[in-house]
This record gives C-alpha cells, structure tokens and sequence, in this order.
C-alpha cells in the first residue's frame, strides 16, 4: 500500500491488541448513513514512474518560454545551492518549530531572516512570513487600522499592483475598513500629489506608499512620508525586497521613515511557479511590534546560559489569543523564506545589488530597442526600476498573441485593469534575458506592428 | 550551539559565482531615491552558506529523521516525487501573468486536482485559491457573510465556535466582522447540544465546526447539529483539518456541512517546510458557489482558463496576488494521485488503526485517556494530570523527555479543555515498530518520573540546547541581530 | 573570487604572518623558468547563470529520445527518493571514511551495500565497489588468476559484451595472462559447450559465465559450472544484479556456485547519463576474500562495546601494500554505491522482481510487434532475458538512423563487434517504455522496411 | 547507533508506489534458470528508508558540514551548480551506445574539458576516458609500456618509484607488469638524485614522480630529473593529484613529463562522495599520442565523434565499457567553466596562502614541520614525534580528538617516511576564521595531551562510537549481515 508499511499480519495483531476484528469497526461511532466510500472521480493509483510521466509531460507542455512579464513576480536567477538545501528533508518535512530544543535550526534560520529582511528595509522588526505579498498588504492595513484605533480609512494609490488592491479589499472589507482610491498622475505614473493632500484627512489610518510602483515608476517617497505623518497617518511601504538593495531603504524614507513595510518576497531566490508559493515579509518599526500577525523569533538562552532561539510574543497569535489574536494566520511560507535565506547568504550585498542593477539595466536596454520601433513609445516620463509601460499603436491582445506563438511572453497588458491605458503593456527584462533574447523580441515586435 | 551567519560575514566579501557578469548603470534613476549604506546582510563565500545552512538543518527534529506525532497536524510521509514534479522546469519557470494558453499542463493538474477533492468531499465545487487552512476558513466565512448580504439578511452577526476549536476558528470569524460565541463541550467531548440550541438564534451567521474534533473524537451528533444549525438560518463550516481521519469515508459534504476547507499540507501530505507553505482549499455546496473566490479554474472542452472577478461577479474576490501556492497544490495532486481511489479509503483506515492502537497500549501501560469510553479517530487524547499531581512532571516535562529519546513530541496544552494533555496522532505511514517504540519510551518516562523527577524535568539533555527560556524571549525582546551585540 | 572566500585585508594579515609581500613569493622555490601562467585556450569566467544557460542548451540538445537499447545499460525507473538522498552534503561530500568515528553513515550504509549485494548474488562476501562492469571483470580475472598461482589462461565466451573483454584485455595482457575465445553456437547464442569443454585443461584459471549474455540469452549456467569445477578452473559469474531479483543466484549455480561474481551496477538505481558514471559490484566465496580487491567495510565494536563500522582488511589494498596489493584501486564509486543501496530499498525485493519482470514482459511483446513485420525475425533460438537479437533484411546502419530522425534509439547494431552478426540489432524494452512507444517503433520500422 | 536497515524490515512489506504496475509474465524463463528463494534485501517502506539513510547522512564529517583538511584529497568547495547540470534530463537520461548524433551537446562540453586540460597541462593530447587517480595512473604506464614495445626497446622492466610515493604509483606499475624500484628521499623533502641517477639505466622503463611531491614541497631538481630519464631512454609519468598546488602556474609538460594524470576530484572539485567516483584523465606528448586509450572524443567542423580501437590501432584499448564517468567530467567542466582564465591560477595561490598560513601559524604554537626550510605547497606536513615521545600522544591521538572539536583531521602516517606526521591541505576555498579555528584547537590538544593524556589518548567522547576495534574488524571478518545475528 503506498506510504503505509503495514503488512497483513502486523495489521492482526495490531487489531487484536485494540479487540477488535477489523478496521471498520474502528469507525463504529460514525453514523452509519454517513459512511460512503464511493468515489466517482477519483482515478485509480499510479506508482511513481507513472505519476512521473504524466506529471512530465504537463510540465513540458507549459514549454519554455521567454520572459518578459515581471508585474509583480520577476524570474531572477537562483543560486542552485538554494533549492538543494532548502529541501533537505529537517528543513522541508518539519513542523512550525513548537518543540524549540528540537527545531532550532529553523528557528535560527528565520532569526537570521529576520535580521536579514530588517536591515534591507532599514526597519526595527521583521515577523518569520505572510502568506504572499497582496495579503500581506491586507495584514498592514488591519495593523494599521488597530494602531490607529477609530481611523478606518486608508489610502491606496491607484498605481499599485491591481491585485494588491483586490486583495487587500476582499480581506478587510468585513471590517468595516474603507480603502479610497488616490489617482496616479498621467504624465507621471505616479501619485498625484494635490488628490493626496486634499484626501489626508483626521480619519487616514494609512498611507501605502509603493515603490517602485506597478508601472515601474518611482515614487517621490521622501515627500510622501513626510506629507503622510504631517497629517497623522501611518505610512505602510509597498516595495520589492531585491530593489531594496540599490534602492533607498523604508526606514530611511523622509524624516522618520515608514512605519510597515510589506512586500512579495519571491525576487529571493523564488522560482515563479504559476504564482506560488511564495511569501510575504512584514517588517515595522519597534513600537508596532505586538500589533504584527504572524511568527516572530526571539533569541533567548537556555537552562545553561547558552544561545538558543524560540517563537516569542505568541499573545499575539490566534493558538493563544484566539479571537483577539492580530491575525488568523497559522501555517505560513517557512520553507520559501528558507530559501529565501539561503538566497541572501549566498548572493550577499553586493551580488543582490549586481542582479537589481543588471535587470535595471536589461529592462533599459529592451526599453531602447523596442521604442526604437515605429509606433512603440514610453508611456510615462518618471524615472523607474527595472520595469516600464509601453505604449503601442497596435492591438496588445493580438500582438501578445502572435509573439507568444514565436515563444515570447510579450509583457502584461494593462488595459483590463486601467481602462484609460489601452495597449499599453508593461514590460521586464531581469538579469537572465539576453540581448540576443531582446533583439528577437524586438524584432517580432516591429514585423507585427508595421504590418499593422 | 552554531554562530550566526552574521558573525561569519567579512566586509568585502564576494561569492562571484553569484556575482552576475556586467557592467549596468543605474544613472537614471535620482540620487535621492538610491540607498547609501549596504545593507547589513552577510558576505560569506558558497561554502560558508552551504556548511552554515547544512549544519542548521541537523538540528532540527523533521519526519524524515523522527516519528512526529504532533496531533492536529498529521505530519505523514513526505514522498519525494512530490518535490520533484512540482521542481519540473515547465511548473516551476512560468510566469502567472503568462497567457492561459502557456499554461495548459499546470492547469490541467490543478483542475484534475479540483475533482479530485470535490470527489472526496462531496462537495459541488472546489477553489483551490486559499494559501492555509486559516485562509481557508477566511474564505469559507467570508463566502457565508456574503451569502447572508445577497440575501439582504444582515442581522447575522455571530460564528458559534465550539470551545475545543482550533485557534483559527475564532480568529478567523473576527477577521470577518462576525461577534465569536463559544459553544461547550461534553464530557465525552462532543458538542454540548443543548447549549448550542441554547445559543442559535437569529443573529446566528453559521457554526464552525472541526470533525473529527480536535478532540479526537467523531462528532456523533453531527446530522442533528446540521438541521439545528440550517434550522436558524445559519450555514455550517467544517473544517477539514482531521479530513486524514476520514478520508475516502465519509464526506463532509453528506455530512450537511456546506462550506469546507481542506489542509492539503495535512491529509494531502505536502511538506510542512517548517512552517508552510500550505494549501487550504475550500468546497462548497450549491448555494455558496457564485461566492468563490477568484481566479477560477474553469475547464471547456479540454481547454482551461482562469476566470477572475469580471467573469464572477458575486465572488468574494482575490485572497493573493496570483494563483495561491500552485507549487503545493502540483504536490497535492502528485499524491493524491498515487493514493489513486482505493488509497484514499486506506489512509483513514490505517490513521485511525494506528491511532487506536497506541491508545490501547499506552492505556494498557497506565496513561489515562481523555475520553475514555471512545474510539479514538487518526488521534487522541491522554492526560497527564495524575502523573502531575503525584511527581509533579507536568505534559511539558514528558514532552521535552521525549525528544530525548529521539521522538518528537505530541501537541501539548491543546486542545485548552483537557488537562496536562498530549494530543498524540501517529499518522498512517508509521510502522508499528516506530509505534511500540514510542510506547516504551513513555513507558521509561513514566518510570523516569517517579525514580528520577529532577531529570525529567530539566529535559532536555541531548539536544543543541537545553530548556530555553520564553519569558526572557518575550521581555528582552531580540528578534533582529544587531552588529554591537558580538 | 569564485569558491575564494578571501578579502584583500584578510589575504595581507596572512601574508604578513608568513612573513612575505606577495603571494607570488610562496612559489619562489619553483624554478622561475617553469612558472607559466598563460593560457591560451581557457576562456573567461562565467557566473553560475551563464554556466546554467550554457549546460542547458547542451543538455537540451541532446534532448529526449525513446530509448530501445540495453546492451550493457538500462533505462529503469529510479524513484525519486534515490538522487534526492544520495547527493545530500554529507554523502556527496566527504571522503572515502578514513576517519571511521566520523563516517559512521557512509559506513554503515556500505556495510548494508555488501550485505544487499551478497544476498543477492547468493555469496558470502562483496566488496565495496569497483569502477564499472567491464573493468570489474579485469579485476577477477586477475584475482582468478592470483588464486590459482600458475595457471595463466582465461577462458572468455564469445557472447560477453564485446567490450567487457576489450577492457579486461587492456587491464590484463601485460601480466602475462591469456584470454582464450569460446565461440557461441550460432542457433543458440549461447557457449558452444564441445568448444569449451576441449579448451577447459589444466592451464585454465576461469571460465568467464555471462548470464544472461550480450545477446539477452540464457546460459546453462548449472552445466558450465560443475564442468568448469570439475576441471579445477575457478568460475567467474558476470550478471546483472537487476536480474538476480528473479534470476538464479551465481552462488546457486551448479553444485558450489559461482567463485566470484561480478557485474555492472547501472540497473539499481543509476541514471544512464552517457555511460557513467555506474559501478562494477564484485562477490565472491568467503575463501577468496583476501584476494579481493577493493574496499571492504567490516562490523566491530568501538571502545564501549557499541556496534560500530570501519575499513577492514586494508592490508590488500594499495595504501598499506603499495606494490603487492591486490589491486591498484583506491578511489572507487561510492555514491554510486549508496545511491544504489537506495534503490534497493525503497524498491524492495519485490519491487526489484517487479521491475524485471516489467522489462522482460516489455521486450518480449517489442519482439512480437517487430517479429510480425516481414523481415525481422529472432535471431537466436534460446530464451532470453529482457533482451534480444533481431535480424532485419535490410541496412541496419540506415535504419538506425531513420529511426533516430523520428526520436527513437531502434537499438543497438551488432555487425561492428560480430561480422556474422550483419544487419542484427540487439532490443530492449525496460518497464518504462510503453506500448504506444511500441506501436510506434514498429510503425516506423515497417515503413522502413517495407520500402526496401 | 543506528539499527540496520535489515533490522528495520519485516516480511512481505511492499513499498507500492514503486511496485509498478503490471502482471507481466516471465513463463518462457525456465524452471531451473529462475531464483527460488527471494533475496534478503529489506522490506522496508518508503518513509522507513528515506528516514533510515538521511539520518546515516548525518553521522557523516563532510566538506558540507566540517573543515577537511586531509592532505593529498584537496577537499574544497563543491559547488551545487555542478550536481545540478550534470543531472539534467538531457544529460543523465541519454543511452552511452545511441548514436552519437544524439549526443552533440555532451560531447561538446566533454571536448570542451578536454581542450581546457591540454592548456592547464601543457600536453598535447588529453584522455578523459580514466576513471579515477589509480586508472589514471595504469593508463599512463600501459602507454608507457606500450611505447617502449612499438619501439622493440623490450628490456625494460623496471618503473622507479620514489619512496614518498602514493601507494597507487607501485601497485599501477606492478599491474602494468613492472617491477618497482623504490627511490628514496633526501631531508629537505626533493628526491636523491644520487641515487636516482645509480637506480636508473637500461632496465628503467619510466620515473613516476608527484609534484609537488606527497611531502608538500616541490620538487626542485625536476628539470634535472626529466633530463636523467630521458637521457637513459626512459619516460616521465606525473602523478597530477597535487595539481591544485600550480594551477594555473606551471604546466607539467613543460617540466618535461611525458605522460600526466589529472584528479578531477581533487582538483576540479568533483565530489568525493564518500570514496568516489572520481575522474582521473591522461594527458600525453607528441610521442604518446597514438597509445591513448578508447574511445576518444574528437571534433571535425563542430560535429563530435567517439573513436574507438578499429581508428586507433595502436591504442592501448579501452579502460570501461563505456566513455568512463562522464557525469564526474561534466561536473568538472562546469567549476573550470565557473573558474575560468583567471581563476585557474587563483586557485593554486590561494591554496598555497592558506597552507603556508597554517604552518607559520602552527610552527608559532610549536609544532614541529617535517620540512622547516621549505615553502608549504597547497599542503604541508608536521611530526607529532616530539609530543608522542613527552606524553605517549600519537598523531593518531591528535586526529580523533580533532574530531571531538568538529574538525575532520589531516591525513595521517602518511607518507610513511615522516614518523606521526599530519599531512594537513586547507584548500583554497576554506576563510580565515575557520583555519584560525582549526589552529586553535590544535593548540588546545597541545595543551590536553599534556594535562589530559587520557582523555586525548581515548577520544573521540563526542561522535556517534567511540574508538573501533580494527583488529577485531579484521579478525573476526564481519563483513555481511546475517539473519541469526540478531
Ligand atoms: C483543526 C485545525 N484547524 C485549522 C488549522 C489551521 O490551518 P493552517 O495552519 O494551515 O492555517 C489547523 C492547523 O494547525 C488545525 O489543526
Ligand atoms: C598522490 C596521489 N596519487 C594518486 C592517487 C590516487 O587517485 P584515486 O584515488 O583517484 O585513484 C591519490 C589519491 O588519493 C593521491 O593522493
């Protein structure tokens, strides 16, 4: 029987150890109407060289294309000591680390991430993950909003990923928390300083404040923050945690820095996946720290005076506070941000700031040789990282179409989300593409849109 | 004890394995948006990261190295093909904003994987968007808020919870703006019925419930709970993370319950990690289904699409950016489809014979069970409150002795309404010899209490470190390392 | 610096406790005229994506064919756990367990290895490992012959893989030692019995059994070996350990067994990976285990009485009898080893039995879809395992590459090793190869034929 | 300890999801042919295996997880990539007998190693069909014979050896059919060249010589040592296990050797695996050429082909069945890819700063250095003589109490001409702090073998056993477990 080792006779006398005959007996408390072992769908058992096949054979299927789409998750190259140490079965098949004395090696791991992920963004604390970056978002808000007592509304610029927005919507709806749109500026793509202003009012629990922005586009975040906490408000940081090694840290925005920083933490060291897993990081400053969800790490020391790590302030957790806890979360994203580690140890500064300036670089580089054609142009004129809105003077759903026949993954059109954005898409080139790879794309780009 | 990474970082230290080929300017973006000071991560070579991390895992207790009964949590075997197919370049490498069309294998399994668990739990459809058994409930909760405002019933503003609940039942009914009423237990740990009746009424939204309980307990009264609770208006909530005691048994679905959610990375054995990632899918019958969260995996004539709230307009909406952990769900549907049909059946079978097994032989070696007089489901419950009251070794005390003798300790202090309790749950894929081990062991322990109390309760002794203490942890907060503190 | 963990500061406070400037110093006593440090070939660095991208494409190249060749190597299923366990850190990096309290987990499972490979082969002892199959077969042969002193010929089958006896010629021929051909008999495939018996006199130290031989056919291995013994000339067993899941063990063979067996390790476990690396298994009789070359891993005590693992018998090998040791091995294929100490394992004797039977109901329904083409018939009369020799009435160098053009490796041509042997081709279907990957072999294979 | 996997079976377990599906049929074997009883090989499932051998992983030392200094093995930095591209599917899943149109793309990385080898090596041609050091070693001897044999010079007999020599040297010679005359070393580690030059004549078939030599010097007189060989009409074979000492720096054909082997897996940071596989490929000058063994990978307008005896005549034949352990070359191609131009040479700098950096430091704590006067290659050599003789501590002693501090120790008596030495190779991949580590326990042993003679003299207390019984081992041969003996 797959993955049950017993055999016939260990099942007997197992049976006659508990008395009774047989296993459906053991189910005699079950209303016997509700037994029904019949499955209609379920097919039967493959073994593992049939499993194999089949799951081989959907994963060539998806082929290998080339990427140009980032908007939010960005193929970033992996270190391969990441992935083949990470599975290592004492990291891959424990538990959240309840038995410290015998989990302390994940629980110095995500101390060390801990430390990694605050000195990144610059702030006091990190917690051990959220599920992914959108409802990490959810998680600052109701932070924020608990922070913040009676204000329930907070500001969410239009410029940040759609998804944040949906997301973080279907999470704190219940609550009675109010999110308003603040628009982004058309030349710009950033946010509109005077719609901010006039909506900064006595009931802003919070600003979210992203950056780089979805369409790439950086954010005057000094003025920001500082606009922000003039007015009262929280500043929750929306940034992605690669960009955090060239890029100004939260914690240095404006004078006294934001006081959440959130993000999606797939750019370390995450393989894309379809979407998942992933996972959230969470970080803010000290004042805020019992109001985090999630897992936090302490270091301690033992009966001996020695070194150790342990779960601490669980009172804020749900196994302990229940329904006051700051969050249902439970289960989070352990082995991605062990991976995640792994990832900055193994890159350091200095190769995390090499990848974010040459996907910077490559994105400029793509930017260049695809506005070098007739009728593809930069949308907004801001400065931005690594990723930019284009706009085209031709059908996006076609030409996506047509240039992912060619095995390109053209980019992500924007016009489902931003009506007043038609055809333009938003395009990433990382560290991995090739120049080769960009002249190819542009020159599919330019068959497609002069024969337009 | 193993240095931190930090102290084995050199300022200037470069691993140029790593350290990309180029030259890339970064001059257009302005001065003041650029960090001036490196962050504080460390420089270490390949080798020190590899020795550093390799070195960390050996601490740590794990199912591939330990029996692991931690109950509520199931924590199986892990197969390896699992890891392996979901690592597979064409799952692994594609980009969630790629075209459906670049996805069709990915989604073929997830959809496959969707039947399969509407198969299972009787269910009339499934969204596989929840990342954790908690988001799972958020989902389940919010759907069944939804359900009452499309039907403008608003004055509903109560989850009845059992007492026995699992954390997340209560929080996660906060979360969605709902008041939490705890609802008690019987002494043979079901849910006190009389109460329950007492409590329902109309501002009841829906009743939350776990079953088997985390009591270890099947809830018997469970078809009579269902009318009460459909009886007031209100939707009932199972939540499935006992599934593993009943897989291929019973389904929730005909069980009344009309909003379920699954813990694949229980019952479907995808790794724990940890600490996650999991997957909490949700089912739900008839009347919740336009709540499902978006996307939604969709299937037409053998193509599949992924539909989002446009295309479902009473949707409760997106629970993350993308498509949850597709990569967990790929190693859910790896081993469901290796359980294949008569597996699923198989696996509560033998959960629950193992269970029961290590109930009556650690019955038989004097430990006393919280509920005696049943069965005992994939898990159960002993209480070590006699053991406390004569030695004074408390559950913790056994719990950190066993790790001693090289087992991994079952839950202790949960569920809250048992004493000095371990809630002990073996899973199918332990062997009987692992069993009889952990038996001796707490037989020794149980010795061990008597003859040498000391000892036992400054356990551990073998282990990287000895008792740590949590209350230091928590008043002198250290959760970041600071360069000043070497 | 890749894999030089040393900053500038750090490299000079170690120069300065040397005592010298520069590293270049510390190479002062090599004669100046003999330092060279220009290459002319090597080309610059690459970082681990570029080397990535770069052994992809060279991986993809050779793509994924459907593979119908055995000959000395199978295609079998290896369950996942095998690769996922054997390259974890501490078995893929350490060194043969000199330092045996620190190698307890390589020792053990080598112990374990010996034990399996016995039981298996139906010996009393097996060492550690060799390189491969054809070079283990040199080493018995010269253990043969260092066993019974004077007698210098060995008698080698025809039907053994053409290259089992190149290599062992290669490895022998400057000790003075002969290698004797016994042709098979052109029905059978098999030994030619009158051939053998007239070559077996008194200068003969082995006789050399493949089973089943090069042509997948079955020897009548009881018969040869009581003839062999009762001529005084030892007997050499070369099988596939896959096989003696359903196969007669060598130690079973006849009235005594076999006297030493060994074979190619490949079909437990190791992927074919262009022909290595795998590894050579060598079991023999308890009498001659000190003539055995290899290492040998023996069960002892340590200072407490415990059960412990450790090298044992070392004063065979080269390390301690330098020019008298049994052989010059020293390096051998551990994680070969412990990968197929896995295998064995996970797959169990039942599942190993399984996995030959697979491969052998496989080939022989291949056999029948080629058979029922009009010119392709058996070429051998004998039963055989998992193996078989066709002859197609047409050129089998042609086809072959026909084949190949349409994704499948048709097998494995024997006209270059065999003369007699022209346009035959030797099959195989391991329990991976379908039937639909069946159909379409014969498909092809007809249209091929049928156009000649 | 940990139980045997054999202890762990029980009958008629069957692990299933590698019980493949089928009922295949094997009637037309013969009765007589087929197994009757089924071999003892465990019956263990998947979790009782994976369980079993990762915990046995961990009772291993490893570059992984400890500093490794073992002279001679160059034990660095294994880096993952190297695993992860030898694994490809493209690469791991292809038949080493289909055609080799279907392997261009191996066979391109193999040329490419190859050609890197001849411009390290200063050879004209490279071999990479060896499999290890010892194969190495035979081939290069099997040429040299050869060549003698093609030239009718048949009195030659005889292989010199000096004594420092690794045991593979004799034994390959010996397997080539030479006798062995051993050379012996003068004081300051070089070769006597007096005596090489009374051992050496007509009879003198070939010198094998290491360089820098086991005794971590290097071999000043080599210029004059070729020009003795070749006078006498005999060849020169470089044993290129200490390569990491001169990457980059000097290339042994340019000191006049005829014939090299190169360690992969020392050098070119293969894994060592717990004993292998290793790769082990000749290089040879023009005078050599036709002798290299099969097959040969050559290249003609960027299509690859094998070659093998029919095109080689003169060839000494073929060494494996295959094309040798073509994974281990390719892990090797990709870290000489990973080094480059430029870090060929690093690697034998860096190796050689970290040796001369431990012997300074370790002369300083007053440890005495089997060659004082000599510069440290990538490895030097200390004589625990004195400490042996003052308190009854061996170097022995010395290693298993290493141990005990989480150091793998050096490679001890060996070479057999320096009395309780430690051949100590820190590699050039391993920090500062971790050799100030190393330095610092060997001071603390220092002082233990002083204070604490027993305990030094009885250690390891720390590892998985204590100190092993060899003799027993040898003695009571228990090399295969028996059913009875448990
Ligand atoms: C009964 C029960 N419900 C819910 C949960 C929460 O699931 P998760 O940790 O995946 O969020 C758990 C997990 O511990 C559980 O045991
Ligand atoms: C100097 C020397 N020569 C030869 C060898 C033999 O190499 P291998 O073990 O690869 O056969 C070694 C390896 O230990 C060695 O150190």
């Amino acid at each position: 029987m797959p993955f049950i080792p017993h055999t016939e006779e260990e099942t007997r006398l197992m049976l006659e150890a508990i008395g009774v005959r047989h296993i459906d007996e053991l189910f005699d408390e079950i209303p016997a109407d509700l037994i029904n072992e019949k499955l209609d769908y379920v097919p039967p058992a493959l073994d593992e060289a049939g499993i194999r096949r089949l799951s081989r054979k959907s994963a060539d299927a998806d082929g290998h294309y080339i990427n140009f789409i980032g908007a939010g998750a960005y193929e970033h190259h992996i270190p391969a000591a990441v992935w083949q140490i990470a599975t290592r079965g004492e990291f891959y098949s424990a538990y959240t680390p309840y038995q410290a004395e015998a989990s302390q090696g994940t629980l110095q791991l995500l101390y060390e991430y801990q430390s990694m992920m605050a000195s990144l963004t610059g702030m006091d604390v990190s917690n051990a993950s959220l599920y992914e970056g959108a409802s990490a978002l959810a998680e600052a808000v109701l932070m924020a909003v608990r922070a913040q007592r009676r204000k329930q509304r907070i500001l969410m610029p239009v410029s940040i990923h759609p998804a944040y927005r949906e997301t973080t919507e279907t999470i704190v709806k219940n609550q009675g928390i109010s999110l308003s749109n603040i628009d982004y500026a058309s030349e710009s793509g950033t946010i509109d300083m005077s719609q901010l202003s006039d909506e900064l009012g006595d009931d802003v629990a919070a600003l979210v404040i992203p950056q780089p922005n979805y369409f790439g586009a950086l954010e005057e975040v000094d003025a920001l923050v500082d606009l922000a906490h003039k007015r009262g408000c929280l500043v929750i940081a929306v940034v992605n945690p690669l960009s955090l090694a060239i890029l100004k840290a939260p914690g240095e925005w404006g004078e006294n820095g934001a006081d959440i920083v959130i993000g999606e933490g797939q750019s370390l060291g995450i393989p894309l996946s379809s979407g998942g897993p992933y996972f959230g990081f969470m970080c803010c400053t000290q004042k805020l720290v019992r109001q985090m969800p999630g897992r936090l790490i302490g270091r301690t020391v033992d009966a001996d005076g020695k070194q150790g790590f342990t779960l601490t302030l669980q009172a804020r957790e749900q196994h302990i506070r229940r329904s006051k806890a700051t969050s249902n979360i439970c289960t989070n994203q352990g082995l991605m941000v062990t991976a995640a580690t792994l990832y900055m140890s193994l890159m350091g500064p200095a190769g995390m700031a090499q990848a974010a300036k040459l996907s910077h670089a490559n994105t400029r580089m793509l930017v260049e040789k695809l506005t070098a054609i007739e009728g593809v142009e930069v949308a907004f004129n801001s400065p931005v990282f690594h990723e930019c809105v284009l706009r085209i003077n031709t059908d996006v759903d076609d030409l996506i179409r047509a240039i992912t026949a060619q095995g390109i993954i053209a980019g992500k059109p924007l016009e489902s989300d931003y009506e007043e954005l038609k055809n333009c898409l938003l395009v990433c080139a990382t560290e991995l593409r090739t120049e080769a790879e960009m002249d190819d794309y542009a020159l599919h780009l330019e068959r497609i849109v002069s024969k337009r | 004890m193993t240095e931190l990474i930090f102290e084995q970082s050199t300022a200037g230290r470069i691993n140029n394995a790593q350290f990309l080929a180029g030259t890339p300017a970064i001059d257009d973006i302005p001065e003041s948006l650029l960090r001036k000071k490196r962050p504080g991560l460390p420089e270490v070579s390949e080798m020190q990261a590899v020795r550093h991390y390799t070195r960390l895992s050996q601490l740590n207790f794990s199912i591939d190295t330990q029996f692991y009964p931690l109950g509520s949590c199931t924590m199986k075997h892990n197969p390896r093909i699992c890891n392996e197919a979901a690592m597979y370049d064409g799952f692994s490498g594609r980009h969630p904003s790629a075209p459906d069309s670049t996805g069709q294998g990915v989604l073929s399994c997830l959809y496959d994987l969707q039947e399969i668990l509407k198969d299972i739990s009787g269910m009339s459809e499934v969204s596989l968007a929840p990342m954790a058994g908690a988001q799972g409930e958020f989902t389940g909760i919010a759907m069944i808020r939804a359900y009452h405002e499309a039907r403008n019933d608003d004055a509903r503003e109560e989850i009845l919870v059992p007492d026995a609940a699992h954390g997340t039942n209560p929080a996660t009914a906060v979360m969605c703006g709902y008041k939490v009423r705890e609802i008690p237990t019987l002494d043979n740990g079901d849910v006190d019925i009389d109460a329950l009746r007492e409590a329902i009424g109309p501002q009841t939204a829906g009743l939350m419930l776990t079953n088997p309980s985390t009591l270890g307990v099947f809830e018997t009264q469970i078809t009579e709970i269902a009318e009460l609770v459909h009886g007031a208006g209100g939707l009932l909530y199972y939540d499935g993370a006992n599934m593993n005691a009943i897989l291929g048994k019973v389904k929730p679905g005909e069980m009344g319950f009309d909003v379920i959610h699954l813990n694949l990375h229980k019952t479907f054995s995808t790794p724990h990690g940890g600490g996650g990632p999991g997957a909490g899918p949700v089912g739900v019958n008839e009347r919740l289904v336009p709540f499902l969260p978006v996307p939604k995996i969709v299937e037409s004539s053998g193509e599949y699409t992924l539909l989002d709230k446009k295309d479902c307009p009473q949707s409760i909406g997106r629970l993350s950016c993308f498509m949850g952990n597709t990569g967990i769900l790929l190693r859910a549907w790896v081993y469901a489809r290796l359980l294949g049909h008569d597996g699923m059946k198989r696996v509560a079978d033998y959960a629950t014979l193992n269970a029961n097994y290590m109930k009556a032989k650690l019955e038989q070696a004097g430990f006393e069970m919280a509920y005696k007089t049943r069965r005992a489901t994939h898990e159960f419950i002993l209480t070590l409150k006699k053991e406390k009251a004569e030695t004074g070794v408390t559950a913790m005390d056994f719990a950190k002795r066993l790790l001693d003798k090289g087992y991994h300790a079952p839950t202790t202090y949960f569920p809250l309404l048992v004493p000095e309790c371990f809630l002990i749950e073996p899973t199918e894929s332990e062997s009987l010899e692992e069993l009889d081990g952990f038996i001796k062991a707490m037989e020794e322990i149980q010795q061990e209490a008597i003859e040498q109390t000391e000892m036992v309760k400054s356990a551990p002794h073998s282990l990287p470190v000895r008792r740590l203490d949590d209350v230091r942890a928590a008043r002198q907060l250290d959760v970041v390392w600071q360069e000043e503190q070497t």
